[in-house]
């Protein structure tokens, strides 16, 4: 791969070596993955993986088409309620129901795409957020998602019909597989004609306009694509946790997606994924610590956004850079 | 090609400000930088009071650069800049306009959030003898009646005029100018060029910064040719004809 | 007695004006939150917690210094507002010229970090505050029975906004605050002391939201979450007035907290949804907000 | 020989909006249960592990999921937050370990999320709107108005309630269910002025509440003859009420420190530790740790269906709990308290804030298991 | 040619601002394969037509007509479609983008390769090497991998000239290109778009008359939003109206 990153991937091409190394370091990546359950808890690791493509999704947005969504729980935990209920109501197999949710958040992401499309900035940081809170209260409200109890015990069910993933395993490398998938889709999309023009919108909407370009239909593009990746996040969580849950919808779990991103380098397309290892690594290792979690994200936030902007990914990568000739 | 032969009146001044002892401003090895990059590499020169000094040289050479770093809007900075006996680098940035410097920036900076009239009565006059508004409105009619509307909503050309304007106000008796005359039409040009001609008969001192020889002629006593962060060259106006082909050589003509 | 869609024409005169005072309230936090995002170009995601502090400086200088609520509302904005000063200058100053996504993400972490903290300290149980014996009562103003500390809150909050309002839209500091978010550089080569200013309307702002916490402490409970759940509707109210536009966050905040009281009312399940789809169809409509500067 | 430890985990709100509901309180009253009962079970040491779930359904179940499948964890208790100790349950179930909840109130607990590995042990919804209702019925006060939280929990309370006044020939005049989100409850407290209730009973728990009471107490409920009544309260909501807001309002408990000296006894001792005397939910934390250990000697081993069996067979006599037993739905039944807030000027001390009203004995106050969902009764 | 059809033409365009009427009636015809410029003192409107022409702004009244289609409700991106392309008077880059991409943004939008995301960006390979030779027209060629933001104001200039050419439109608009370029640029950009004009139609605003009148076969002069004068450089130099109003008493 050329680089994971937009801006970079803008320049020439680049060097064979520099490929190689970027090929070397996404195979090691996909090694430890792989042997991953060996060493680490494969529950854990299935929601670093939901998290990171989660994430990964986000960044599609906010780092490569400049938008601040403030609402991308609504599309990752609608789409768990959905493929919860479709997997445990209407009894609907394991492909079906990821799919129903998927396609729920694509839809809703093309909603709120098409109402807040046209704002800028904050306000469309302000409408997603307030879209988003009405997703919240209609979960709050409807009988569908047990309010606050939420929807439990979830069949996983078998994939194809064949491997049953009740077997920790077969459902790690189930979310593996999608995860990848889904990261597969990201990378092609930013590293695309699309991708490009993508970047030149965050750089100067009217400019493109002046080109010929309707940057509406592009960002809106963008933003349903990275909406129904979030789905599908947010259904592979539900299937492998059995539950679906209020958190997932709430706008702090909005929030935590842009840490995740931020943290490990927006723009990047490792970055989300090292920013969701981490925080969900923090909030696990914290949740037996007796330290008081909330304060320690929130120190987090603030010694990330002082310190490194550009996010741990984002800052070895400039590291690396500055060290070449 | 018009020439403005000095009058007897600025050529009195111009003796006189010879005379005195120190420069109003004295730069010496000036260097300043945008985050890593390096921009101006020693810049030397000095403006003797109420005079209208230019400075000139390819795009990109620094000239911008030389004024923002005497206001203090550059990050990091180095060298020497006296003005009056006190170092304006070591003078905090919001400090500087209170010793009666006036800045009109190279893209106008014109408020777009604030209407017309609030742009032009926007920075405080730090000493008396700033013009009035009428005065202003006098100078540059396209302004008046405009009141209302709001600032970056003027043709660049009005901007322009704005962003001279609202420094008269201020009373300030130095003034750097970026690029005063681009995008405005010839005739306000030699309106402008009147203006600044009786600024500078009633005392204010001037840098000027122009890529428009024939206007910078028609009122700088000398020139300081930059070229890549450096002071090359410096040429007295009298002196401007003579060496025209030097000239044109530093600015690739 | 006549009735509007089944409620009596006194109680509706009642809900009225509490949504009125509720809406008081919303204008006082979002006043400064408007200033805040209009002048330094930051969303300030830790106005709830500053909001929160207040109600815990007024229960802190109660309890352990047994001052009375009088002093207690003059001081508790103080403190908020000299916290919001540090926290200004540590760490917002830098954060200026980046992208606002920066300093959102920011204060959404000094709000987490602000609420961590106190539920460590004190607990997430919330804190009694009693209303002060000399607004005890009420008045019975016939259609309803007004507690007088809800007469004392509409008073205080928009006398405060009124001020503030005036503060700003009258003199030239408004005009200085507005161009300083465009070009700091600039305006600071005018002679303007731009960081100063930053800082003491950060401060201020700030400290508006703490004397809406100490105001609300007897009406609500001192909690550290609190903060949090206002925050989100207080947005909502900046963004339907318009960013960065003063009266207009006041005649918003005015004008929701009665038609919130409203659906409370006639349709109660609702009540939270309601700001949020006003604020939608506001901003079809009118993307810049009802009373932005901008067509 | 087998000497490895036996872990018990207690997995917990601590930092967030119901720590104070659990947190500090259940993992000090797990630890005080364990070392009273001398750290030792079955000759293996105990161990007391802790987790703060975040109410994070997805970190409460991969936690429970490693304690139960790596850690040895073989029981889990307190469970604070409905959501979490449903899909808990279900975990235990799944990998046939035990779960005891005492933080979280859903009936549905025993109903139809019960399961053969989880009980559910100090209150629960239906016994705490249940006592509350029959005891002002039998005040007399048979025309309720309802200010109702609007989620399940909130649900789940007024239509337990309800049902009781309605089957006592009482009256609903009115309900209101109102956001979560809401602080701000002046305008319900118009609509309760306005009816023709004697009871106003606030079906929510936590801040919106306390709030709810604060409005109440503002628009002088009380003065105007409305009795308000909690049907969810915990003694940390009065103390942060005050008693000057909080007086008068009846309400229905498993648990009062200051009920017996047994009470007092324990409430001491916990006191010492926690800087508060212990609620509900810290006296079922302990209580159930004992118990649970209890029938691991008693039953000689771990396992957990031999030790569910042992639990539900042997009777709970203790501080907590008088005859108390453990049904096969997984409810622990045993008696109610009916309290009021006591005045300030009844009150003694910070903590001296309820009197109590009546005792409803325990097969009264939880819900018979003829009305049971629950797969496991087999009616 | 100059009597060659109007390939755009507008008729009766007016323009106001609450109140304020930035262009008033102009009638206005360019002439296929012509370049036109467009002069008149600060403020007479010469932006705001340029705005109308290419809808980034909507006339009060009046009709525009492109090749005789009216084109007066078309949205601006179908306008720049259509092959009618502007340049902006303040300069408009991508600021994080290098030269050399920024060109390349507008080749990639020029050949339509914009909407496939499933495609490999090697496909935009293909772009480089014209991108590379526009940038060298315009004199960037040393500068191609500097950042948009990090070039001087007046190559910043040259940048937008060589973006807005690469869609290689059949009508340019170009609003002050000259403005704050140096003398040695100046002449550059002249003969730049003296050859890029060949084959093309090019309106242009400039207040530069040196460069006015080496390059423009017809002109219009506007003043307060009218029409007050239109010919060649001669012609209206020779008008008193436009000596008065716009050039001043030093040109000749
Ligand atoms: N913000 C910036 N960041 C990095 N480099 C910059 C920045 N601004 C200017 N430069 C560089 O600094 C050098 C000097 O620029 P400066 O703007 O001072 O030139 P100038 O002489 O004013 O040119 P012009 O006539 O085009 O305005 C140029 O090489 C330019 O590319
Ligand atoms: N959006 C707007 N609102 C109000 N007035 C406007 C607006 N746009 C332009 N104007 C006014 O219309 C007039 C014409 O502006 P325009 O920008 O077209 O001038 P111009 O001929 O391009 O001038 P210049 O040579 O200075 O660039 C100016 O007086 C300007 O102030
Ligand atoms: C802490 C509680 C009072 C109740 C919480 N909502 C739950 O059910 O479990
Ligand atoms: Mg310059
Ligand atoms: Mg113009």
């Amino acid at each position: 791969m050329n680089s994971t990153t937009m801006v970079s991937s803008l320049e020439p091409p680049r060097t064979r070596r520099h490929r190689t190394t970027g090929g070397l370091l996404l195979a090691l990546v996909a090694l430890l993955m792989i042997c991953a359950p060996l060493a680490i808890y494969p529950l854990f690791l299935i929601k670093i993986l939901c998290f990171a493509l989660f994430a990964a999704a986000f960044n599609l947005v906010l780092g490569y088409a400049g938008l601040l969504s403030f609402g991308h729980a609504a599309f990752f935990g609608g789409a768990a309620y959905i493929t919860a209920h479709a997997a445990k109501v209407w009894q609907l197999p394991f492909e079906l129901a990821v799919l129903a949710g998927t396609a729920f958040a694509a839809l809703l992401g093309l909603a709120f795409g098409t109402l807040a499309i046209r704002r800028h900035g904050i306000y469309f940081a302000m409408i997603t957020l307030a879209l988003a809170q009405m997703i919240y209260f209609m979960a709050v409200q409807m009988p569908f998602t047990g309010g606050e109890d939420g929807i439990q015990a979830v069949p996983r069910g078998y994939l194809l019909g064949i491997i049953d993933l009740r077997d920790i395993t077969a459902m790690y490398y189930t979310v593996l597989g999608g995860t990848i998938l889904g990261l597969v889709i990201i990378w092609r999309t930013v590293n695309s004609p699309f991708g490009h023009i993508l970047s030149a919108i965050r750089e100067n909407e009217t400019r493109v306009t002046s080109l010929g370009l309707k940057p509406e239909r592009y960002k809106l593009i963008a933003f349903t694509l990275s909406a129904a990746l979030s789905g599908f996040a947010g259904a592979l969580k539900a299937i492998a946790f059995q539950l679906a849950s209020l958190v997932d919808v709430t706008w702090h779990m909005s929030g935590e997606v842009i840490l995740m991103t931020l943290l490990g380098g927006m723009g990047t397309l490792i970055g989300p994924i090292v920013g969701a290892s981490i925080v969900v690594g923090l909030e696990h290792f914290l949740s037996t610590s007796g330290l008081p979690i909330t304060f320690i994200i929130g120190l987090f936030f603030v010694v990330c956004v002082m310190m490194f902007r550009r996010g741990v990914f984002g800052e070895l990568k400039a590291l690396l850079e500055r060290s070449k000739p | 090609m018009p020439t403005f032969p000095p009058t007897a009146k600025s050529a009195r001044r111009i003796w006189e400000a010879a005379m005195a002892e120190a420069p109003l401003l004295d730069v010496k090895g000036l260097e300043a930088w945008y985050g890593e990059s390096h921009v101006l590499h020693g810049i030397d020169f000095d403006v003797r009071k109420g005079e209208v000094v230019t400075l000139i040289g390819r795009n990109g050479a620094g000239k911008t650069t030389t004024l923002r770093s005497l206001i203090g809007v550059v990050g990091k900075r180095r060298g020497a800049c006296i003005y009056k006996g006190a170092d304006l680098l070591k003078v905090a940035p919001h400090k500087v306009a209170r010793l009666g410097i006036g800045y009109v920036p190279e893209e106008r900076g014109i408020f777009s959030s604030l209407t017309v009239l609030e742009n032009l009565l926007f920075p405080p006059a730090w000493q008396a003898g700033g013009m009035a508004v009428d005065e202003i409105y006098g100078l540059f009619p396209n302004l008046k009646g405009r009141d209302s509307t709001s600032g970056t909503r003027l043709s660049g050309g009005e901007q322009q005029m704005l962003a001279i304007g609202r420094i008269l106000r201020t009373g300030a008796d130095f003034i750097l100018l970026d690029e005063p005359t681009e995008g405005i039409a010839p005739v306000i040009i030699e309106e402008i060029g009147a203006a600044l001609r009786i600024l500078k008969d009633r005392g204010m001192t001037i840098i000027l910064v122009e890529q428009n020889l024939r206007f910078a002629a028609s009122i700088a006593d000398r020139h300081y040719v930059l070229d890549q962060g450096k002071v090359v060259d410096e040429i007295s106006n009298n002196a401007l004809d003579a060496n025209m082909d030097r000239l044109n050589r530093y600015l690739g003509v | 007695m006549t009735d509007i869609f089944g409620v009596p024409i006194a109680v509706l005169l009642g809900q009225l004006l509490l949504g009125l005072i509720n809406g008081s309230f919303y204008a006082l936090l979002s006043l400064g939150l408007a200033i805040i995002f209009g002048m330094l170009n930051v969303i300030n995601f830790a106005h709830g917690a500053f909001y929160m502090l207040g109600g815990f400086a007024a229960w802190l200088l109660l309890s352990a210094l047994g001052l009375g609520y009088w002093e207690t509302l003059i001081a508790a904005p103080l403190m908020v507002g000299a916290l919001g000063a540090v926290v200004e200058r540590l760490f917002l100053k830098r954060l200026y010229r980046v992208d606002h996504l920066y300093s959102l993400l920011l204060t959404f972490g000094i709000a987490l970090m602000l609420e961590g903290l106190l539920r460590h300290v004190y607990g997430a149980a919330g804190k009694p505050y009693p209303i002060p014996p000399s607004l005890t009562g009420g008045i019975n103003l016939g259609f309803m029975f007004l507690p007088m500390y809800r007469a004392w809150v509409i008073v205080a909050s928009l006398a405060v906004c009124i001020a503030t309002w005036l503060a700003i839209e009258r003199t030239k500091l408004g005009a200085y605050l507005r161009a300083a978010t465009e070009n700091p550089g600039l305006v600071q080569a005018f002679g303007i002391n731009v960081p100063f200013m930053l800082t003491a309307t950060y401060a201020f702002c700030v400290g508006l939201a703490g004397f809406a916490g100490a105001l609300a402490a007897p009406l609500y409970q001192v909690s550290p979450g609190m903060g949090s759940s206002v925050i989100i509707v207080v947005f909502a109210v900046v963004v339907i007035g318009g960013m960065g536009s003063i009266g207009g966050a006041i005649v918003t905040a005015l004008a929701l907290g009665i038609i919130e009281g409203l659906t409370k009312t006639f349709y109660p399940a609702a009540s939270s949804i309601a700001v949020f789809v006003v604020m939608v169809l506001v901003i079809l409509i009118r993307p810049s907000g009802l009373f932005s500067r901008e067509a | 020989q087998d000497a490895a430890p036996v872990r018990i985990g207690v997995l917990t709100d601590v930092s967030g909006q119901f720590s104070h509901e659990a947190g500090e309180g259940s993992i000090t009253a797990v630890k005080m249960a364990v070392e009273d009962f001398g750290g030792k079970v079955l000759d293996r040491p105990l161990e007391v592990v802790v987790a703060d779930h975040q109410n994070k359904p997805e970190v409460a179940v991969s936690t429970a999921r490693e304690w139960y499948e790596s850690q040895g964890v073989t029981m889990i208790n307190n469970l604070i937050n409905s959501g979490i100790a449903l899909a808990v349950t279900q975990v235990a179930k799944d990998e046939d370990r035990i779960a005891i909840v005492n933080g979280s109130g859903s009936s549905r607990l025993t109903n139809d999320g019960c399961t053969p590995n989880s009980i559910h042990y100090s209150y629960d919804t239906y016994a705490l709107a249940n006592g509350t209702a029959n005891q002002l019925i039998l005040q007399g006060m048979k025309n309720w108005f309802f200010l109702t939280a609007d989620y399940a929990f909130g649900h789940a309370l007024e239509a337990d309630a309800t049902q009781i006044v309605k089957d006592n020939d009482g009256e609903v005049s009115g309900s209101v269910r109102y956001p979560i989100e809401t602080s701000d409850h002046s305008a319900f407290m118009l609509q309760a002025q306005a009816s023709p209730a004697q009871v106003v009973a606030m079906a929510g728990s936590g801040t919106t509440f306390i709030n709810a009471v604060k409005s109440a107490a503002e628009f002088g409920l009380a003065a105007s003859g409305k009795t308000v009544a909690g049907l969810l309260v915990w003694d940390t909501d009065v103390h942060s009420l005050g008693l000057e807001t909080a007086q008068g309002m009846i309400l229905t408990n498993a648990f009062y420190w200051d009920r017996d000296d047994a009470t007092r006894a324990f409430s001491k001792r916990f006191e010492e530790r926690v800087g508060r005397p212990p609620h509900m939910g810290d006296a079922g934390d302990y209580s159930s740790t004992m118990h649970y250990l209890k029938a691991v000697e008693a039953a000689g081993t771990t396992d957990a269906q031999k030790v569910m069996a042992k639990m539900r067979e042997t009777p709970i006599n203790d501080f907590f709990a008088k005859n108390g037993k453990i049904r096969e739905d997984g409810r622990m039944v045993h008696d109610m308290y009916v309290y009021q807030v006591k005045t300030p000027a009844e009150s003694t001390g910070e903590w001296d804030i309820l009197k109590l009203v009546t005792t409803i004995s325990g097969d009264d106050a939880f819900r018979p298991l003829s009305e049971s969902q629950c797969p496991l009764v087999k009616n | 040619m100059p009597d060659s059809a109007p390939i755009i033409e507008a008729r009766a365009l007016t323009r106001s601002f609450s109140g304020f009427i930035a262009v008033k009636n102009v009638d206005l015809k360019i002439r296929a394969g012509t370049i036109h410029a467009l002069i008149g003192p600060n403020g007479a409107g010469k932006s705001t037509l340029f705005n109308l022409l290419t809808k980034f702004l909507s006339p009060s009244s009046g009709q525009i007509l492109f090749k005789d289609r009216d084109i007066t409700q078309m949205a601006p991106a179908d306008i720049a479609r259509l092959g009618l392309v502007r340049s902006f008077q303040i300069s408009s880059v991508f600021p994080h983008l290098s030269a050399h991409e920024n060109v390349r943004v507008a080749l990639q939008a020029h050949a339509k390769e914009t909407f496939a995301f499933w495609k490999s960006n090697a496909t935009l390979r293909r772009f480089n090497e014209e991108a590379a030779r526009l940038l060298d027209s315009v004199g960037l060629a040393d500068r191609a991998q500097t950042k948009a933001a990090e070039l001087s104001y007046g190559r910043k200039r040259a940048l937008e000239l060589a973006t807005t050419l690469a869609l290689d439109p059949e009508v340019l608009l170009l609003d002050e290109p000259m403005a704050g370029m140096g003398t040695e640029d100046i002449g550059r950009t002249a003969a730049l778009i003296r050859s890029v004009g060949k084959g093309r139609t090019v309106l242009m605003v400039e207040h530069n008359l040196g460069v006015v009148s080496d390059l423009s076969d017809r002109i219009t002069v506007l003043r307060r939003g009218e029409v007050i004068a239109e010919g060649s450089y001669a012609d209206v130099s020779a008008d008193s109206e436009v000596r008065k109003a716009y050039m001043g008493g030093s040109h000749g």
